[in-house]
């Protein structure tokens, strides 16, 4: 826990790095908020004739699309998508990658071979083009499977940092004093590497967000995500884009919520990095 | 056939050949930059062609491609009368007659040549015929041959269509579906190979047209046949461009880099078109209709729908649409409300077909009746604790219908219908939707010019085929079978809308639209008459006058 | 012993109130704090000190090398033959660096680029400042390698610096710094990272090539005993100031900065790569916090109350001889080395 | 060298034949069938359909077609496309080079751009330039790559109309000149190029803005400048050089997402590569074109680290043993 602290205490002192998590904490909140704070139903159609392709407006901040619906309230709605989605996909590979990173580490010298082999290889798989295969021939994956999806192809470079974490754990003193003691497997994991495993693999999760956010937007751009109506960033600028040159608001805003969201989880990213690493710092 | 029906044929055939006759006097030479002909249209196309064999091709690129390098025996007249003799024009034969009620005879014209130079003859038409028709080949049209027994040759120059029965669209089966391939190149190929021999990769014909290039991906180019016996083309050359994205092809064709375009279903993109002083927008008759069948048996076919099994409550549905309003929204002013599964290209469209009008009222008061009721929770209705809820099936490939269906899902929740949309990409839909697997399907469908088809899609017997939703109606069975049988249009005309009526009647689905069809044209062209059902028909007719040719008319 | 190209009229490196400040988060660092050197042609001067009292600044500083957040402070002089370093073009300081005046770093492993041919550095230096063509800059090259004893050098030439040892590598840099035939070389601890038999050697190449050229060299050493044996002048430096300045034949014999007893009495190791001190209790203070007064009173044996108050200006002590210490005032100090105040002191404190 | 190729094939061979065997089963296993789709709201007879799986050996079990995919492979046999009717080597072999020209400048402009900003960064570490720069590499390397390519579409193709909207080339009217023909496919590269280029440059600019900091803070880039070499040769040779290492090894890895990757920058700009190839064989379930696909990919992601490899060694002699 002391270790968290001591890298809560040295982020906090990297003003952007703060602004970063202000924005994602901001971010968080309006998603969360969204039915509170959106102007309208984002699935609504007031009036499909009369009200299509408005542009912005003091009614609609951000004008309306071809539905009438409000580009705003779906944007709100479309962060819960992208925040949840980017969040739940970081946090599941991070768990993954931690647990073959602590077995590899942990295991015997074939376990870990074996493990780290098949990482190697793991990495070299073209991700993109294997979830765009996975989604595009099991249409209409429900967001829970394109969670597990995206954390299933990316817990690979966890599982290399935290296993060399483990490597270098396991031969720290105190760890060889607790197995001298007969602590088991298990209680070691869990007293002795977890505390010290803790910051590594949330610096990792936080770096992955943004990353996956970017992903998740791109099979929603080509019609591979969340089903419409109801809204994620991507399939909004899939909406977009056909009237890109006419009505170029209907694109244009949920790619700044993408590029700002992003940057703040990269911001905070990057912000961790150091703080778990000052050599690391630029 | 009376001789006195082929008089006006005749009078323009001669001219014809009189032009091919100096067409094939005059020796080909550079032309200078004020001659008549000359000039290059540039067609942008979202998508590239798959194969130019035309039994295989299955793309549209491929069939408007094919339509000028290839050409049939007859070419079927603007007003697109698939019932008279009267509606085809000659072309490669030059005239035919009905020897019986079950004989057609085609006299082939004699100056016809494929573009290697060899002369078109009679076996080549039923070499056609027969690659057509063959298992192997598995051309998607030979269902439409299915009233054809044989086809023979009776001289180099003559050959023979022998029909099951007499019916009145003999002229139009014989010669609509199948262009007229060259034997010579083709029948050492092994039928199954046909469809991927190289000759799919570089098509010889004997159009209008013939092939120059193809870059996968990014165009084709075909170029005039200078020495063709119907007079060679004024155009020197039609190029198609690839550009995948249909806000760019229509903006890609405002920045002049393209000529025309095939369809420019939304109204703002239209305005845009309308606004440029370079193109014109020309209008023609829709052959497309999109809508919403429903599922009368239950999945995968089996027992009755618990909802779509009772026709009032189909009818509710129906009611509970306001398809004027999903018109205007998807294509503004100038979209269509379909009749009944037909447009307007076809010759049965009438606006005095009976139609089941929106009237949200009406449609709550049937369901009321039918003991589904609205829920004071959320306003959706429930009968014995079921829930009035179902899934529309619709492919992601389709914008138009991916839009429709979301606003249709707005205006069913207003009555208190739950829909809730399924899009599948497209492989997956046409599997779920042939093995009946939904509730309710967003089918689509590009019409013939002959109403035919009609009964593919909801007569009884076309349970094994596209009528997905298994509706089944002796009414409209009986009806379509007179209709077809009717001598001529006129007397097809009733028997086919009264059919419609039944249909619609029984709310056997809802009728959603007909995407306007408009093309957009260069000004520079003239002489620009668009055929409905094949847009680039009449394309060997259409000019650029010597000084409004840009640098790549050249 | 003068050197050929002595330039008339002054001496050949003149350094005079040098101050370089290091704006540091802690506050500003003053490393070099009013260093004044002179350097005459052909001679060999030492400059010594432990590790940060600022006598690498101090060479860095003379060419103008100090980087960001480092600072020469306005007022600072260095002339070198003539010229005033500090405030030529940006072009023309350029021309004088590894020209005429050529430093030798500290770290043979680190001082030559990993990715670069050994003999291309060299070259590139000739090439720089001779205009000559690529095959004069090589051959010139090659005869560099030669001179400074590398064997096979046309082979070595073509090789990198992770192949060669660390004495090798230190004889390439003698060879890229003596390559243009500098007036001046200013050798940074050219051996402190190399074993003791190598040490040996790459100093008697030193003395050899200085020899042959008749250059004049400043030796920067934590290594008093390297002085001994080749310079004809020191400088003593603690915490960014000369301490003591003499010959060298006389500071071994009396050294009269209580610093500098301390340095001789700390018994210079060869084999020794960190330089602490056993005989001096302490260490060198941040440069950030000097101490008031003498800078040197908190690790002094000998201070007093003044020492604390107020900083002893370098003092003459009469035989040409400089300290910066309030002793050199001391005659008892001067002649024993011991101060009057501190018998007084231990008296005063042995009597009741 | 000889282990090290060793190694390097064994894990490209391990690599291409788990995308292949994945890939297979995925296509296979999964619904949807080819032969349906295409026909563009005509019926397909499942007559007509039926025949043609059979034609394709579909019929067969699915060992049986792993067996015969496999086997044909190793002859350097890909089999024929379903929908477009040719050998698959045919179709890859019209997209792959298009997708060569746009991943290769692509590569090359984000290499030029994500050095030339590392360099830029940090020679002026901690000045506001520095950090104006930081906030453009930041926000292009958090940007979505369609979305920028969207809008740089509509300002220089849209707006501005210095840049034509899509596809490889003027397709017509095109020049008659070898030269105007070049320039035309140039001018039509630009705008994807220059979107993938500045994404993946951006990436290569924070890692090189690092390594160059750590470059220039060495002591032989302060011995360079105590030989008096002017500035311009201490960053562009002496740091550059040395700190080329991270950025070519990060364009290595970006090899197979810029070649198959670019699904989405292809489908923008409309450009005819594999990417989109890739994308319409899967929704066609052109089984033949995507495995092909996968076959590519996985010999794409071994060359790319191949040329990270090499590249490195090129530019850091230390690595070149072994």
């Amino acid at each position: 826990m002391s270790r968290l602290r001591g890298l809560w205490a040295r982020f906090r002192a990297r003003r952007i790095a703060v602004a970063g998590l202000v924005v994602v904490v901001l971010l968080a909140l309006a998603a969360l908020g969204a039915p509170l704070l959106a102007p309208a139903d984002p699935l609504a159609q007031p009036d499909p004739v009369a009200l299509q392709n408005q542009p912005p407006s003091p009614e609609h901040p951000l004008g309306t699309d071809r539905f009438s619906r409000d580009v705003m309230s779906r944007l709100l709605y479309g962060a819960r998508v992208s925040l949840g989605i980017g969040a739940a996909a970081a946090l599941l590979a991070a768990v993954i990658g931690a647990g073959v990173g602590v077995a590899a580490g942990l295991g015997s010298p074939l376990v870990d071979q074996l493990l780290m082999r098949g990482v190697d290889v793991a990495l070299a798989l073209p991700r993109v083009f294997l979830l765009l295969l996975v989604l595009a021939l099991w249409e209409g994956a429900p967001a829970g499977v394109v969670i597990v999806l995206l954390a299933v192809t990316g817990w690979f470079p966890t599982s290399r940092v935290v296993r060399a974490l483990v490597q270098r754990l396991r031969e720290a003193e105190f760890v060889q004093a607790a197995r001298a003691l007969g602590a088991g497997r298990w209680g070691l994991v869990r007293r002795h590497l977890l505390p010290h495993l803790a910051p590594a693999v949330i610096v990792a999760a936080t770096l992955d967000v943004g990353n996956i956010i970017l992903l998740e937007s791109g099979l929603s751009y080509l019609g591979l995500g969340i089903r419409p109506p109801a809204p994620s960033w991507g399939n909004m600028i899939l909406d977009g884009k056909d009237q890109l040159f006419s009505t170029p608001w209907v694109a244009a805003a949920p790619g700044l919520a993408l590029l700002v969201t992003v940057v703040a989880f990269n911001l905070v990213g990057d912000g961790l990095q150091d703080a778990l690493d000052p050599r690391s710092e630029k | 056939m009376t001789p006195s029906c082929l008089t006006p044929h005749l009078s323009r055939l001669t001219r014809l050949v009189f032009c091919a006759v100096l067409a094939s006097c005059a020796t080909p030479e550079p032309r200078t930059p004020g001659s008549a002909t000359g000039g290059t249209l540039v067609i942008l196309t979202t998508g590239d062609a798959d194969v130019l064999f035309p039994p295989a091709g299955a793309v549209t690129t491929s069939a408007d491609v094919s339509g000028l390098i290839f050409s049939r025996l007859a070419e079927l007249t603007s007003d697109l009368n698939t019932v008279d003799d009267a509606g085809f024009r000659p072309s490669l034969a030059r005239s035919w007659e009905h020897a019986d009620s079950t004989t057609l005879v085609f006299h082939l014209d004699p100056h016809a040549r494929w573009h290697d130079g060899v002369p078109v003859r009679a076996a080549d038409v039923a070499f056609s015929f027969g690659v057509y028709r063959d298992t192997l080949v598995a051309s998607r049209f030979s269902p439409n041959l299915a009233a054809i027994d044989s086809v023979t040759v009776r001289d180099t120059l003559t050959v023979v269509y022998h029909f099951a029965r007499w019916y009145p669209e003999q002229v139009y089966d014989a010669t609509y579906h199948t262009k007229v391939l060259p034997k010579h190149l083709l029948d050492t190929i092994p039928p199954a190979r046909l469809s991927s021999a190289a000759f799919g990769r570089s098509p010889v014909g004997s159009g209008p047209f013939r092939f120059v290039r193809w870059d996968a991906g990014t165009g084709i180019e075909v170029a005039a046949d200078t020495s063709h016996f119907l007079g060679r083309p004024q155009l020197d050359r039609v190029v198609w461009r690839v550009v995948p994205d249909f806000g760019a092809a229509v903006s890609a064709l405002l920045a002049g880099e393209g000529d025309a375009l095939a369809i420019i279903p939304q109204a703002e993109l239209r305005d845009r078109v309308r606004a440029s002083p370079d193109l014109r927008l020309v209008p023609y008759a829709s052959n497309g209709v999109a809508y919403v069948a429903f599922n009368l048996k239950g999945r995968r076919g089996q027992g009755v729908h618990p909802i779509f099994g009772d026709r009032d409550v189909r009818r509710a549905i129906v009611m509970g649409v306001n398809r004027t309003a999903v018109v205007r929204s998807l294509f503004g002013a100038e979209g269509e409300v379909p009749v009944g599964p037909t447009a307007r290209a076809q010759w049965i469209w009438s606006d005095s077909i009976l139609q089941l009008r929106y009237d949200p009222r009406e449609a709550g008061r049937l369901l009321d009746a039918r003991g589904w009721l609205t829920r004071p929770s959320d306003g959706l209705r429930e009968r014995a604790g079921v829930p009035l809820r179902f899934t529309l099936l619709l492919p992601t490939t389709s914008r138009a219908r991916q839009d429709a269906a979301v606003l249709v899902q707005a205006q069913l929740r207003a009555i208190g219908v739950d829909m809730r949309l399924e899009p599948l990409e497209f492989a997956l839909f046409e599997q779920r939707s042939a093995q009946k697997d939904f509730d309710a399907i967003f089918q689509s469908r590009t019409l013939d010019a002959s109403p035919v088809g009609i009964l593919q899609l909801f007569g009884s017997e076309g349970a094994r085929q596209s009528n997905y939703g298994s509706f089944a109606s002796p009414v409209f069975d009986s009806l379509t079978a007179r209709a077809i049988a009717a001598p001529t249009r006129a007397a097809a005309r009733p028997l086919w809308r009264q059919a419609i009526g039944t249909l619609n009647d029984d709310a056997a689905a809802v009728f959603l639209f007909s995407p306007p069809f408009s093309a957009a044209v260069h000004r520079r062209f003239e002489g620009v008459s668009i055929r409905p059902d094949e847009w680039l028909a009449t394309v060997a007719e259409w000019s650029v006058p010597p000084q409004a040719r840009l640098p790549r008319d050249r | 012993m003068s050197g050929p190209d002595a330039t008339p009229g002054g001496p050949l490196l003149e350094i005079a109130d040098l101050r370089v400040t290091f704006a540091t988060g802690d506050g500003v660092a003053r490393a070099v704090d009013g260093v004044d050197l002179v350097v005459e042609a052909g001679e060999t001067v030492g400059l010594v000190g432990e590790s940060g009292c600022g006598k690498s600044v101090t060479a860095l500083a003379v060419l103008r090398l100090v980087e960001h957040p480092g600072h020469i402070a306005h007022g600072s002089r260095v002339r070198f033959e003539g010229r005033d370093l500090l405030a030529l073009a940006d072009r023309d300081i350029r021309a004088v660096r590894g020209n005429h005046l050529a430093l030798i770093f500290q770290e043979p492993a680190t001082a030559l680029n990993p990715v670069l041919t050994i003999g291309s550095q060299i070259a590139e230096v000739i090439r720089t400042h001779q205009h000559g063509s690529r095959a004069e800059a090589k051959r010139r090259a090659l005869e560099m390698l030669r001179a400074v004893g590398i064997p096979d050098a046309e082979r070595r030439a073509d090789g990198y610096a992770h192949q060669l040892s660390g004495g090798m590598r230190q004889r390439v840099l003698i060879a890229i710094a003596l390559a243009c035939r500098p007036h001046l070389v200013i050798a940074d601890e050219p051996t402190t990272a190399l074993d003791v038999t190598i040490q040996a050697e790459i100093l008697e190449l030193l003395d050899g090539l200085q020899r042959q050229m008749g250059m004049a060299v400043l030796l920067i050493t934590h290594n008093l005993g390297l002085v001994a044996e080749r310079t004809r002048r020191v400088y003593v430096m603690y915490a960014g100031q000369i301490v003591e300045e003499a010959g060298t034949e006389a500071l071994f014999a009396a050294p009269l900065h209580p610093y500098t007893q301390g340095l001789m009495a700390a018994v210079p190791r060869l084999d020794q790569l960190r330089e602490r001190l056993a005989a001096i209790p302490g260490q060198v203070p941040p440069a950030t916090a000097w101490p008031g007064g003498c800078r040197f009173h908190p690790r002094c044996p000998f201070a007093f109350d003044r020492c604390n108050a107020e900083m002893p200006p370098l003092l003459p002590s009469g035989d040409g001889r400089k300290a910066r210490c309030w002793l050199v005032e001391d005659e008892a100090y001067r002649g024993t080395g011991v101060p009057a105040h501190r018998d007084q002191q231990g008296e005063g404190g042995g009597a009741p | 060298m000889l282990t090290y190729l060793v190694r390097r094939l064994a894990l490209a061979a391990v690599t291409t034949a788990a995308v292949v065997s994945l890939t297979f089963a995925l296509v296979h296993l999964a619904p949807g069938a080819p032969f349906l789709a295409g026909a563009e709201g005509r019926f397909v007879p499942p007559e007509t359909v039926e025949r043609q799986r059979r034609s394709f050996g579909l019929d067969q079990p699915l060992g049986t077609q792993f067996v015969r995919y496999v086997a044909n492979l190793a002859r350097g046999d890909l089999g024929e496309s379903f929908s477009r009717r040719r050998p698959v080597a045919d179709v890859l072999g019209d997209a792959l080079p298009n997708t060569l020209l746009l991943g290769g400048a692509a590569l090359v402009l984000s290499l030029v751009f994500g050095i030339g900003l590392g360099i830029a960064q940090a020679t002026r570490a901690g000045t506001w330039a520095d950090t104006t720069l930081g906030a453009l590499s930041l926000a292009l390397y958090s940007v979505p790559s369609f979305w920028l390519g969207l809008m740089l579409m509509l300002v220089f193709g849209e707006w501005l109309r210095w840049l034509p909207l899509t596809g490889m080339n003027a397709a017509v009217g095109a020049p008659a000149t070898w030269a105007g023909r070049t320039f035309d496919v140039l001018r039509h590269l630009v705008l994807p190029a220059l979107t993938l280029a500045l994404v993946n440059g951006a990436a290569i600019a924070r890692f090189h803005r690092a390594a160059m900091l750590e470059a220039l803070g060495t002591d032989f880039i302060r011995a360079a400048r105590g030989r008096g070499l002017g500035e311009g040769r201490v960053v562009l040779r002496h740091a550059l050089r040395s700190a080329l290492a991270p950025a070519i090894t990060l364009a290595g890895l970006s090899v197979p997402a810029l070649l198959t990757g670019s699904v989405l920058v292809e489908s923008v700009f409309g450009w005819p590569g594999m990417g989109r190839v890739a994308y319409e064989a899967i929704f066609a379930r052109d089984y033949n074109v995507i495995t092909a696909v996968a076959v590519v990919a996985g010999v794409l992601v071994a060359l790319g680290n191949l040329l990270a490899d090499v590249g490195v060694a090129w530019a850091d002699p230390r690595v070149r043993r072994r």
